[in-house]
């Protein structure tokens, strides 16, 4: 039920021609794979997604396509040419990828799983030592500091457009 | 319905991904092209937990991969929402095709 | 004598250049250089020949070697022996000339015999390269020049001549670098070293990979047909000094390389290939002639005679007997002096009558004596007259063909010689019609040669006399080296 | 030799020899460099005085040769006078400036430098004021060192290099008038003509010369004219066409020679050569510088004796020479024309006399004659140059129309002009007869056919030499236009001296016992006038004479009528065969259209074309390929896609 | 443990340092940009010096990071070209109202590049690939009045966000098929089953798509064009470089298993690349673009380099890169110059440069015939040890190839060269004034174009620290 919500409403986020529902259609994608998550048990990745994709990205998205558009206006169409090829592009890719993900035996280990919990994802994230996680962390904070001072400097310009 | 394994949620996943994909080439509208990209992103982010779970549970590496992949979904949105809405001052338009001036 | 100082001579001469200000104080320098090359070559000559006279054997004499990149076993490696120091010579020789006759050169005179210099450092250092990778780094160098030269200081097509004379001459030099690189990797050695890769036995896979590659891509700047196209473009549209640097120095690195390094270092694809070597240098020698005769042009007419002459250097070459290799370094050395001279003295003609159409031509004997003269000389020394270098040169590559019995070899002889009835017909026609017959009226009152023009005459002149009249140093000089490559050749 | 080799005077003899060729070289040298400016005048007394203790020299040696030191035990020695290496091409294989004195080389050395003096002290009036006097000068003198360093060359490279040199200062001579489109044109055809047969020469030497393994001529006759040698039995054995390498090798160095000499075919630039100044034609194309292939034939006779074939086709080119010249000779209006097939057609003469002969004793005849006969023809077609020249120096013409009745207008050139064409018709005891009678006399004993042909040939020399005898000092009365002054006519003391000389050499030259010194194998050979046998020649040539006086010493219609009568046969001879034509075909036609003008053609379009091909078609796929770039962003990233699929599927499946 | 973290990190601790400094003096003060601009150069040039002491090998973090003296050569490398940039573009940065914004973001990006050098895993490859390509993403808007500009940055963004997908999909399988993201256990788990090879082509065309390598290229010249001619330097210099080092210790360190594999698809698209980036490049106008495209090609030979998988083959592209830096930087710093005064950017207005201005014609004369390899400049050596390099493995008609491909890119280097020194122009450039940094700047880019070369120790230098 899940992977069909999630298939179906990735399906109409990227066709529908609407782009507001367009955008609904895309968070309904993402709660699904949330639930996916859930179901497999890593409920601290399921929250994540909700609160970071659901909450947090969407909404941006959202936000932007109030800016930049009427809502309720029809996506302009792409040429039947090009949507077929992207098809045909996109239906191999998937194809061949299948192809192999069947046709190969996973192995999986034997030793003894770790539980995804809060508690284990914290200790290990803030963790020096191997097998923490302290480094990216911190290469990821310096990332979004980057990408606020990049967003401040290119949406908050005053001059207008001269060319 | 029988009981999900890894090869479903495999398939869920690169589904997911080309449907991106494929939103990625036929939509005009950057931003519509910008959440074909966070369609792709989550796939691989399932495709993440889904070996993490089936295959390798022993480690969180694929539970970390994808909490950074999300990091950096948001950081990237963040910056494309940022240059797109720019684009829109200078072109009046968010549809890809007015902004082809650069070519050959 | 150390070999260091005919590479920093040069680049000395070019700091110097690049140093003064004024146009005249530049020719000052640039001619002061030239004539000190000349005189180191000279010096050069000497000791050499005072070092065999003492009994010293040694394939290569002055050699040097520095590491230069360790990790590729690139040596900065140099010696010379009899060719190379006839190669030298010729070089001092035309860059003295080429520096006296450009004295008239008003555009951007300091970049202009900067790049003069540079060519000449290209040539020296190519020379007495023992590695080669330091060959070929000279040989690059020796390319670029050209094309500034030709591009700002051309004439007619000059920007199309100038492109194709690059690409083409860096196409040959791409595919040279393959064939080096062929060696170092195929020859068991991993070695740029031309003498250890000359001592050792190169597996004949590698060697029939990469003589080709060296061959033709030496063969590039030696006009081997058909690649010899960017020649008459390339001549006609370069200044003078251009002309006579491109065709007195630049087509023998080919030549050199032709046989230094893939004949030399290669034997046995050398005596493999020599049927196609062969058939190609005489097509290009008949070819070129036939060419030539068609031709208006005087730059177009020595260019193409030059494509012809070259042939003879690829025939010797190909001949692989000991006396028609000797007979290609002649012919490098006297074409090097003859067709330098020639493209001087259609400079000066030009530089006064505005065209270099012979049809637009006639009589000038009469108002400039001098320089017809000298044309003529050339011309005779082109077609090979006895007691000018050309005689020597061909009469040798001729001889030593001859020795090669074989039916092939004999026809490609036959069909060489033929060549000198229809060098006679274009050169007579050249000369006759450029300074006999009727004077046009709008010459009448042109002037004879100056004192640079003179000297840079007289200086080349001099090349073409001392090898016609007395050839006897001068082969000397070559034989032994050459008796080295067809000793290896034969297997001794 | 060896004998003569170890005598201390040897060195000194071949310097002395050296000196020679070297005074005319200085003179050459000197006047080619300051003539202009500092010998304008006296560039002439230089010249002729460098020459003249030239051929005093040459006289020296010739005495000494001949009557000193040359024979010993009655066979004339062949001395290496001198001999260094100027360029060596492997140890023992070498080009060397050497000197080999034999008894055709001391006999070319006398007539080269005689006649060749004659004509520098007849230039020194003829020539004057000639605006570049010093030049001309020069040019004679490099044309004399050339001649004498070929005669006197020891090895057949070095005879090759003069043999060049000669042929360029034949060039420089015959264009001396250079702002004259003809005599540049002349003289291109001349050095043309000469240069292609030139080749033959270069490759039979390379021939010869790797057979025998050396470029000395004693050694290469010694190796390759005697049957026991082992070069000599290589020569022959190696073949190429079914004709051994011997032959190929003669039959091309002869080749060379025929054109230098002007044989038939190769004949073609001698007549227009006459553009040069007359007493270059004098020198260079009648006296000297043409015999020169008969000389080489002659150098290398024992080697051409062995070889039946090479000796043949010598034989046959020289009489249809003989014959061709002469009938062309009798149908030409220009006077130094006229003499130039007459000059053809003796060269003719020589050449089958070569051709003839054998190796010894008698059957040696031949070639004593041949060499007889260069030398008085010598002396008799300078006369009939020089006299010529000084009747065009007068009429300011050489057409024959423009002539007649001169003979009292210019009577010591009229007298020496008669002796020398009695002399070359063959009548008594003029030297013409003497030589000429040997010749016939050598073919009749080896050849009947060439003997009957070289019979009529000698008529129609004595007929067109008249023919224009008459046509010049009678016919006619003075020509109007004639400058009548008679100071003017004959010129001065250096015009008349050296016609004189000559003369006197063209009556007395026959008297010299000439095979007692020339011989092919250097022993004397005696010969003997057979009375009976001179009959009929003499007698033709008397008929050929009255012939031409009755059509000629009056003007008349009788000329005219009988060339209409002969139709097309008169119009071909006056035309010259249409040889020319022939030529003008092949090179224009052939050489120019055929091979010059495709060769430059496949340069421009298809080599040329390949290069800027290539050029224009890699412009073109970056022009196609633009597209690519289309400035789409997603369709970039299908490409992206597309081209991963691509290269996974190819590394899964295909390249494993 | 500290001081291993200080001195192993040395290199991102100083610019993280540097971005801090930079922070507070955004919030804190108001200086000129003059003085900003100096002091900042000032600050860059400390820390190239900085770079070449005390350097270390270790690994800190559970091998995420690994250091070593070779890659603390990598990352002097590109603090040279980071400081050329702030020197070369300074006429451009001083009237930048953003000034500081776009060295935390430069800055930001190298440090992303550095991280990315000695990453030890694929999350923090992953992570730092991000690092370094966000913020030039947002720096080539910087031009913030032009269309063009943030059409790039769009172009910019969109295509390396999807490249970041499918790289992520890439890493996700290997993922799944090995169970480690790491480095240093990767090699023994891979077999080159085929759901490898489709993890590595995914993973590949990523580096690809980076690394601007044909047909993954096509945003490459667009960008170019569009960013600021800092950014399109920074991006085709300190950028590529960075990428083509780590591509080269993956493909040697990581995916040496799958060696036959990859070999093959190096030379693939070396030959595509180098073709079609020349092919390309013949026609350009736009000297950015024209830049881009050479660029493209130059990669083409890097990879010919990078296919011999040896010792000598990583040296030569270390040595290439450092060769790079300062023949491309030439280039792009007389462009920049000319592009900040006059606006002009086509090719056909530097006709006649030489008569204006010798000094930037010279300098990008060099920077040219370095980039097309020839002698004597550093170019021929580069290229030439990377061709020497390819040519171990004795496949000739690959080898044949990338030669003549140096023929085709001459040609239109000289084009350039054709336009500045022998073509005449009415209108000429006017003589353009040189602040005294960038002046500098060019005089450094030429002395290094011609010394690097000849200097033979440089390239053993670097060949031994390789090892």
């Amino acid at each position: 039920m899940l992977a069909l919500l999630t298939l179906v409403s990735g399906v109409m986020a990227v066709t529908t021609r609407q782009i507001f529902r367009a955008a609904i259609f895309l968070l309904f994608s993402l709660i699904g794979i949330a639930g996916l998550f859930f179901w497999m048990r890593y409920d601290f990745i399921a929250a994540v997604q909700v609160v970071v994709y659901v909450g947090g990205i969407t909404v941006l998205i959202i936000f932007s396509i109030f800016l930049t558009q009427q809502a309720g206006e029809l996506l302009p169409k792409q040429k039947p040419a090009r949507q077929l090829f992207a098809g045909l592009a996109a239906f191999s890719g998937f194809a061949l990828t299948m192809l192999q993900l069947l046709q190969h035996s996973f192995t999986a280990t034997r030793e003894s799983s770790v539980e995804p919990s809060v508690e284990n994802i914290g200790m290990s994230m803030l963790s020096v030592e191997t097998g923490g996680y302290a480094l990216p962390f911190e290469v990821v904070s310096i990332l979004l500091l980057a990408a606020m001072v990049g967003c401040i400097v290119i949406a908050l310009r005053s001059k207008p457009v001269t060319i | 319905m029988m009981e999900p394994g890894l090869y479903h949620i495999l398939f869920i996943s690169a589904a997911l991904f080309f449907i991106g994909m494929y939103g990625f080439f036929t939509r005009r509208n950057l931003i519509t092209m910008l959440m074909s990209i966070e369609l792709i992103l989550n796939s691989v982010n399932l495709n993440f937990i889904a070996f993490n779970k089936y295959l390798w549970p022993h480690k969180l590496d694929g539970v970390f991969f994808s909490i950074f992949v999300i990091a950096i979904a948001a950081a990237e949105a963040a910056v494309a929402i940022a240059i797109i809405i720019n684009l829109y001052r200078s072109h009046q338009s968010i549809d890809v095709e007015t902004a082809e001036e650069l070519k050959y | 004598m150390n070999l260091i100082y005919l590479i920093l001579l040069p680049i000395l001469t070019a700091a110097g250049i690049l140093l003064v200000q004024k146009p005249a104080q530049v020719k000052v320098v640039a001619l002061t250089g030239a004539a000190l090359q000349l005189l180191l070559a000279i010096l050069l000559l000497f000791a050499y020949r005072q070092e065999r006279a003492l009994g010293n054997l040694a394939q290569m004499l002055f050699e040097l070697e520095y590491e230069w990149v360790p990790g590729w076993n690139i040596n900065f490696h140099v010696g010379v022996d009899g060719i190379s120091i006839a190669m030298i010579l010729l070089t001092a020789f035309v860059v003295v000339a080429g520096v006296l006759v450009s004295w008239n050169v008003t555009k951007m005179t300091k970049e202009f015999y900067f790049l003069l210099i540079l060519l000449s450092l290209g040539a020296y250092g190519f020379f007495i390269s023992l590695d080669l990778f330091i060959l070929f780094f000279f040989l690059e160098i020796a390319v670029l020049p050209k094309y500034l030269l030709i591009g700002i200081w051309g004439s007619g097509k000059k920007e199309y001549a100038a492109n194709k004379l690059a690409v083409m001459l860096m196409g040959g030099s791409a595919l040279v670098l393959v064939g080096i690189l062929g060696l170092y990797f195929g020859g068991s050695g991993y070695t740029f070293d031309l003498l250890h890769l000359s001592s050792i036995s190169i597996p004949r896979e590698t060697q029939m990979i990469c003589f080709p590659l060296l061959f033709i891509g030496f063969g590039v700047f030696t006009a081997l047909f058909p690649f010899h196209t960017w020649v008459p473009d390339g001549h006609s549209a370069a200044p003078t000094a251009g002309s006579m640097f491109l065709a007195g120095i630049s087509m023998k690195l080919g030549g050199y390389g032709c046989l230094r390094v893939a004949t030399y270092v290669m034997p046995d694809a050398a005596k493999e290939y020599a049927p196609i070597v062969i058939l190609l240098a005489t097509i290009a020698i008949l070819y070129g002639a036939f060419a030539t005769m068609m031709q208006k042009d005087l730059k177009y007419i020595n260019a193409y005679s030059s494509v012809s002459h070259c042939g003879f250097v690829l025939l010797g070459i190909g001949m692989l007997t000991q006396t028609a290799v000797t007979g290609a370094v002649l012919q490098m050395v006297s074409h090097g002096v003859m067709t330098a001279l020639f493209f001087a003295v259609i400079g000066m003609i030009y530089e006064r009558t505005h065209t270099r159409q012979v049809n637009e031509m006639g009589g000038l004997l009469k108002v400039m004596p001098f320089i017809t003269t000298v044309l003529m000389i050339v011309g005779l020394c082109s077609l090979g007259l006895p007691g000018l270098s050309g005689f020597v040169a061909e009469m040798t590559v001729f001889v030593g063909s001859w020795q090669n019995p074989g039916t092939y070899h004999r026809v490609a002889t036959i069909a060489a010689c033929m060549s000198i009835v229809v060098t006679a017909v274009y050169i007579l026609r050249a000369v006759g019609k450029t300074s006999m017959g009727p004077l046009p009226a709008a010459f009448a009152n042109l002037t004879d040669a100056k004192w640079n023009e003179k000297a840079a005459a007289i200086i080349l002149l001099a090349g073409i006399f001392a090898v016609g009249l007395a050839p006897g140093w001068l082969v000397e000089l070559i034989r032994p080296a050459t008796e080295v490559i067809t000793d290896r050749l034969s297997g001794k | 030799m060896q004998l003569l080799q170890s005598l201390p005077m040897n060195l000194g003899l071949g310097w002395a020899v050296a000196l020679i060729p070297l005074l005319p070289l200085a003179t050459f040298v000197l006047l080619g460099l300051f003539g202009r400016h500092h010998f304008r005048n006296n560039a002439g007394v230089i010249g002729t005085f460098s020459l003249f203790i030239s051929t005093l020299t040459a006289l020296y040696i010739a005495n000494g040769y001949f009557f000193e030191y040359g024979s010993v035990n009655g066979v004339y020695q062949k001395i290496m006078a001198l001999q260094i290496t100027w360029l060596e091409f492997s140890p023992g294989f070498s080009i060397d400036m050497g000197i080999l004195l034999d008894p055709i080389s001391v006999m070319m050395l006398v007539v080269v430098t005689f006649v060749s003096l004659m004509v520098h002290i007849y230039s020194l009036s003829y020539m004057k004021g000639e605006e570049r006097f010093s030049t001309y000068y020069a040019f004679l003198s490099l044309f004399t060192f050339s001649m004498l360093g070929l005669v006197i060359s020891s090895n057949i490279f070095q005879l090759y290099f003069f043999w060049e040199l000669v042929g360029v200062s034949s060039f420089l001579l015959i264009g001396y008038y250079f702002d004259r489109p003809s005599a540049v044109a002349a003289a291109k055809k001349a050095f043309i003509v000469t240069r292609f047969a030139d080749l033959g020469f270069l490759i039979g030497i390379l021939i010869l010369s790797f057979q025998a393994g050396t470029f000395d001529f004693n050694e290469l006759i010694a190796r390759l004219g005697t049957a026991s040698n082992p070069a000599f039995q290589s020569a022959t054995a190696a073949s190429f066409m079914g004709v051994s390498a011997l032959t190929w090798g003669l039959v091309l160095v002869f080749i060379g020679g025929a054109g230098k000499s002007a044989m038939f075919p190769l004949h073609i630039w001698l007549p227009d050569a006459m553009e040069g100044p007359t007493p270059v034609s004098a020198l260079i194309h009648a006296a000297t510088m043409v015999v020169a292939g008969v000389f080489l034939v002659a150098r290398l006779f024992p080697v051409f004796s062995v070889s039946p074939a090479a000796l043949a086709i010598v034989t046959y080119i020289g009489i249809i020479s003989a014959l061709f010249a002469a009938v062309i000779a009798c149908t030409q209006t220009d006077i130094k024309r006229v003499l130039a097939y007459s000059t053809m057609s003796q060269i003719g003469f020589m050449m089958f006399a070569l051709g003839v002969s054998g190796n010894a004793g008698e059957s040696g005849l031949g070639f004593t004659a041949s060499m007889f006969h260069l030398f008085t023809h010598a002396m008799f077609k300078a006369l009939l140059f020089l006299g010529a020249g000084s009747v065009i120096h007068f009429i300011h013409s050489n057409e024959m129309q423009d002539m007649g009745g001169l003979r009292k207008l210019l009577p010591v050139t009229h007298i020496c002009f008669l002796l020398a064409c009695l002399a070359i018709s063959g009548i008594p005891p003029f030297a013409g007869f003497f030589s000429k009678e040997e010749i016939l006399l050598a073919a009749y004993t080896s050849n009947p056919a060439v003997y009957y042909i070289a019979l009529v040939t000698s008529g129609l020399t004595a007929f067109y030499m008249f023919r224009l005898y008459f046509n010049i000092f009678w016919s006619k009365a003075v020509p109007a236009h004639a400058p009548l002054d008679h100071h003017h006519g004959e010129g001065g003391f250096p015009i008349v001296l050296p016609l004189v000389l000559l003369a006197a050499g063209s009556v007395a030259a026959g008297f010299i016992p000439f095979g007692k010194f020339v011989s092919v194998n250097g022993k004397a050979l005696e010969t003997e006038l057979h009375l009976v046998f001179s009959v009929a020649p003499v007698l033709l040539a008397l008929a050929g004479i009255l012939l031409a006086t009755w059509l000629y010493k009056k003007q008349n219609e009788r000329p005219a009528a009988i060339s209409a009568s002969l139709g097309g046969l008169y119009k071909a001879a006056h035309r010259r065969f249409y040889i020319d034509e022939i030529y003008v075909f092949i090179t224009k036609k052939i050489l120019f259209n055929l091979v010059g003008k495709p060769a430059a053609w496949f340069d421009k379009n298809v080599v040329d074309g390949m290069v800027n091909g290539t050029a224009e078609a890699t412009a073109t796929v970056s022009e196609k390929i633009r597209g690519l770039q289309s400035g789409k962003v997603q369709q970039y990233a299908m490409f992206f896609l597309v081209a991963v699929i691509f290269l996974a599927v190819i590394f899964i499946y295909l390249w494993k | 443990m500290l001081n291993d973290f200080l001195i192993l990190m040395k290199p991102e601790l100083l610019i993280t340092f540097i971005i801090f400094l930079l922070l507070f003096i955004k919030v804190g003060s108001s200086m000129k940009n003059e003085s900003l601009l100096l002091l900042i150069q000032l600050v860059l040039l400390l820390n190239v010096i900085a770079g070449f002491f005390l350097n270390e090998e270790g690994s800190l973090f559970g091998r995420l990071y690994r250091t070593n003296n070779f890659m603390s050569l990598q990352k002097s490398i590109l603090s040279i070209g980071v400081y050329l940039i702030s020197l070369l573009f300074s006429n451009w940065l001083k009237k930048s109202e953003h000034l500081l914004e776009f060295f935390i973001l430069l800055l930001s990006a190298l440090l992303g590049m550095f991280f990315l050098i000695s990453s030890g895993s694929f999350l923090m490859f992953f992570l730092s690939l991000e690092l370094a390509t966000i913020p030039i993403a947002a720096m080539a808007n910087f031009d913030l009045g032009k269309k063009v500009s943030s059409e790039a940055a769009m172009k910019m963004i969109l295509s390396s966000a999807f490249s970041s997908g499918i790289l992520l999909f890439g890493i996700s399988l290997i993922y799944g098929a090995t169970g480690t993201t790491s480095f240093s256990e990767m090699p023994a788990l891979l077999t080159g089953s085929p759901l490898q090879i489709l993890a590595f082509v995914f993973l590949f065309t990523a580096f690809a798509f980076k690394l601007s390598i044909v047909p993954f290229h096509l945003w490459t010249a667009d960008v170019y064009e569009g960013a600021p001619v800092a950014v399109t330097s920074f991006l085709s210099v300190i950028s590529k470089g960075a990428i083509a080092f780590i591509f080269t210790s993956t493909l040697y360190q990581v995916f040496q298993p799958m060696q036959a594999v990859w070999y093959n698809m190096v030379m693939i698209l070396a030959v595509a690349t180098m073709v079609i980036g020349n092919l390309f490049a013949l026609r350009q106008q736009n000297i950015k673009r024209f830049l881009a495209f050479s660029s493209i090609a130059q990669v083409g030979f890097i990879l010919v380099g990078m296919s011999s998988n040896s010792l000598p083959g990583t040296s030569a592209v270390a040595y290439f890169i450092l060769i790079y830096v300062f023949s491309n930087l030439a280039a792009f710093g007389v462009a920049g110059a000319i592009s900040q005064q006059t606006g002009k950017e086509n090719i056909d207005d530097y006709k006649g440069l030489y008569q204006t201005n010798p000094l930037l014609t010279w300098i990008m004369a060099l920077g040219l015939f370095s980039l097309a390899g020839i002698p004597p400049t550093a170019g021929f050596f580069g290229k030439l040890f990377l061709i020497t390099a390819g040519a171990s493995k004795g496949n000739y008609i690959f080898i044949t190839i990338a030669a003549l491909n140096l023929v085709i890119s001459l040609y239109y280097y000289l084009r350039v060269i054709r336009a500045m020194f022998m073509d005449k122009n009415e209108t000429p450039i006017p003589k353009i004034f040189l602040e005294a940094p960038v002046r500098f700047g060019l005089l450094l880019c030429g002395t290094g174009i011609v010394l690097i070369g000849l200097l033979s120790w440089i390239y053993d230098y670097i060949i031994t620290i390789a090892a």
